[in-house]
């Protein structure tokens, strides 16, 4: 008979991370990153926030996430757009998507 | 030639001829400019060449808030303020370089800087409101009563090496007293649709814990000057950063414009009814404490 | 902490706290900001602002090259200068602005300005030199002088609602002193490889004949400022503007930084041997009106 | 007999003048355009250039060409990259290339 095995696929995806939350990930503000996903299954990206902080978040996760979505003063970008405008935690992440969470500032 | 009918003198007319000259600006844009008013909140490393843009434009008057006073560590980017000032009140301080640079300028002092108190009151009284302060739970403050007020917020911030810049606001949603119904016209978001919740304490640097390269401060304030003259001189919308935002990486040398969200239908401050909670009626018993608890908002800002 | 090692007193440490905090540039970086020199060439628009936040900074000394006198039209943009200045030369003027607020700073005047005279000589005495000229003609001459001396040159321009950054020759050309091949080392492009000739004189236009917005030229000058700072701190040339340019359009909230070319070899400037003709023993018999002749670079600027 | 033409296509691509040439053509700052070419050949930035200057410019075309090039202080950008990086007048114009046109600022 046949062994049925769940097949994974990865999906590329360019992260950059600013405003101090590279601080959180090793002072590196810009990651290429290799995100398996089922196959057949589109990658939402709560999905990819909890891979990030699982696989490359090195301190202080409440600093990233709350809960099941990104914490609150974090700026979640898609492409160069507010992922407020791509159905938010629903988003479907795509092959060589380019997605920024930046911290926003309060100095002056 | 045209600018003679704006009621502008020869004096004017000299001092203010690279604006006159300016396509898309001309003798119409200076007049707007020189009958309006501006209020900057905070007169720290954004507010000081904001403030002494717009003096240098000609803005009829600029309103000045701000409850601190010059301390050494701020000279290092405050340029308005000078080495004799230190312990002079911000105000005071920003006023004189203001009046230095141009004399006809009227400046109005808010030496209590704002609070729920007065918020409302003053923002009502300027065309438009520039956000300079170090401070988030200011930040909010000054977000509600624009959009109680109906006027636009040239928001800037910078910490280390970044900037951002960004305008609120703009077209200002219906106000309560407008007939129209509260939020159901096209308006620019605000700063509450963009962060409904204050941040963490610890998610939060501000200059005096982690530093501030001097001119970065400087380079975000004057944008803000430049945001705010388009303004006053009509420009609209689409051509200021409204729903779009600047991200300035000085460290590395990047800069780039992002798409923001439309305004948010349940915003406390801008949204429709009943979501807007938060009033002209109701801002003062709105509890900005309880809001930031937890977060670094409730911190006096430097 | 480890600052105090960097021999600045109590004082020091309070007045630049807000850059010792900082990550990347501390206690080491504000060392050698102290020890440093920045040439400014134009006290203007650009100038004024780049001047203010360098003092303000606390770079050790700071050369202000200009011939012009302050006159009321530049009022409305030139922040260093004030009402009760015109008259005065614009670099006793800058000079004063900048002694207000950091009395450490020592101010050299070069009152003639760039020329080709004094071009090599002065641009050798500074660790870096910022274009803040209105004038295409003293623009080729300072990056010539730069390409001899081996200095980076931080170049901004701006008119109407448009404005544009870069840094030339960093890491510089090798100079003729070097005992490496000249030109071909790694280096930055310089202005003449971007532009080996100058543009007709109907192209250009000048802050004078087509206006400028007030504070579009103070957001260029600050991020000068950033940039002239970085460098002098030792940040490498990829976290600066060189070999890339910022483009801003202020009258659409639009910027962008694109990738220029590579140096050119046979640039007369900073190429190899035998192209680069433009030395220390010929920049002075170099004809730049010839040059210039039938483009606008011969033109007195501003 | 079969007639012999010489078919053409269309390539789109979006122009951008800047720096004060967006007063050459009529104060518009973007034009996309459709440039014809013959099917099987590449259409040449140098071609490019004629047919803008044919085509689109409203006045004075000796303030953007000099010649077969671009005039003096006009910077070229490929997709954001300097055309010298891109072969310069060589550069084969690809479907959907950004070109922007800017006029060096002398202004301070
Ligand atoms: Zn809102
Ligand atoms: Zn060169």
């Amino acid at each position: 008979g046949s062994l049925e095995i769940q097949q994974e696929i990865m999906v590329n995806v360019k992260l950059e991370f600013g405003g101090g939350l590279e601080l959180l990930f090793d002072n590196q503000k810009k990651i290429s990153a290799e995100v398996p996903n089922d196959a057949g299954n589109k990658l939402k990206i709560g999905t990819l926030l909890s891979w990030i902080r699982d696989n490359l978040l090195k301190e202080r996760p409440e600093l990233f996430m709350q809960g099941d979505t990104i914490r609150p003063g974090v700026l979640v970008l898609i492409n160069d757009c507010d992922w407020e405008l791509c159905d938010g935690m629903q988003y479907e992440v795509e092959e060589g998507d380019s997605i920024v969470f930046i911290s926003t500032l309060h100095g002056g | 030639p045209l600018y003679y009918s704006c009621g502008m003198d020869q004096h004017a007319i000299q001092r203010y001829s690279r604006h006159l000259l300016l396509r898309d600006f001309g003798a119409a844009g200076q007049a707007r400019l020189l009958n309006s008013s501006v209020l900057i909140v905070g007169v720290g490393g954004l507010g000081c060449p904001a403030l002494l843009y717009l003096a240098a434009a000609g803005v009829g008057r600029l309103g000045l808030a701000d409850f601190d006073v010059v301390d050494e560590s701020n000279l290092h980017r405050q340029v308005a303020h000078t080495e004799g000032r230190v312990g002079m009140s911000k105000v005071l301080s920003g006023a004189a370089s203001a009046k230095l640079l141009n004399e006809s300028v009227q400046c109005d002092l808010i030496s209590e800087g704002i609070t729920p108190s007065n918020a409302v009151e003053v923002v009502s009284s300027y065309d438009v409101v520039i956000d300079c302060t170090d401070n988030p739970r200011v930040r909010y403050i000054v977000n509600d009563a624009c959009c109680i007020a109906g006027k636009p917020l040239v928001s800037a911030a910078c910490v280390q090496m970044e900037g951002q810049l960004s305008v609120y606001n703009y077209p200002p949603a219906p106000t309560a007293m407008d007939s129209s119904p509260v939020g159901d016209a096209p308006h620019g978001c605000c700063y509450r649709c963009m962060f409904p919740s204050a941040p963490p304490a610890a998610g939060v640097e501000n200059c005096s814990d982690a530093g501030v390269l001097g001119a970065l401060p400087g380079v975000l304030g004057c944008m803000q000057a430049v945001e705010a003259v388009k303004i006053v001189a009509g420009f609209p919308p689409e051509r200021t950063f409204a729903g779009r935002m600047l991200l300035y990486d000085g460290h590395g040398a990047l800069l780039r414009v992002v798409r923001l969200r439309n305004p948010v239908k349940h915003c406390l401050s801008c949204g429709s009814h009943p979501h807007r909670t938060i009033t002209r009626q109701t801002l003062l018993s709105y509890d900005y404490d309880a809001f930031c608890r937890g977060s670094m908002c409730s911190a006096r800002g430097p």
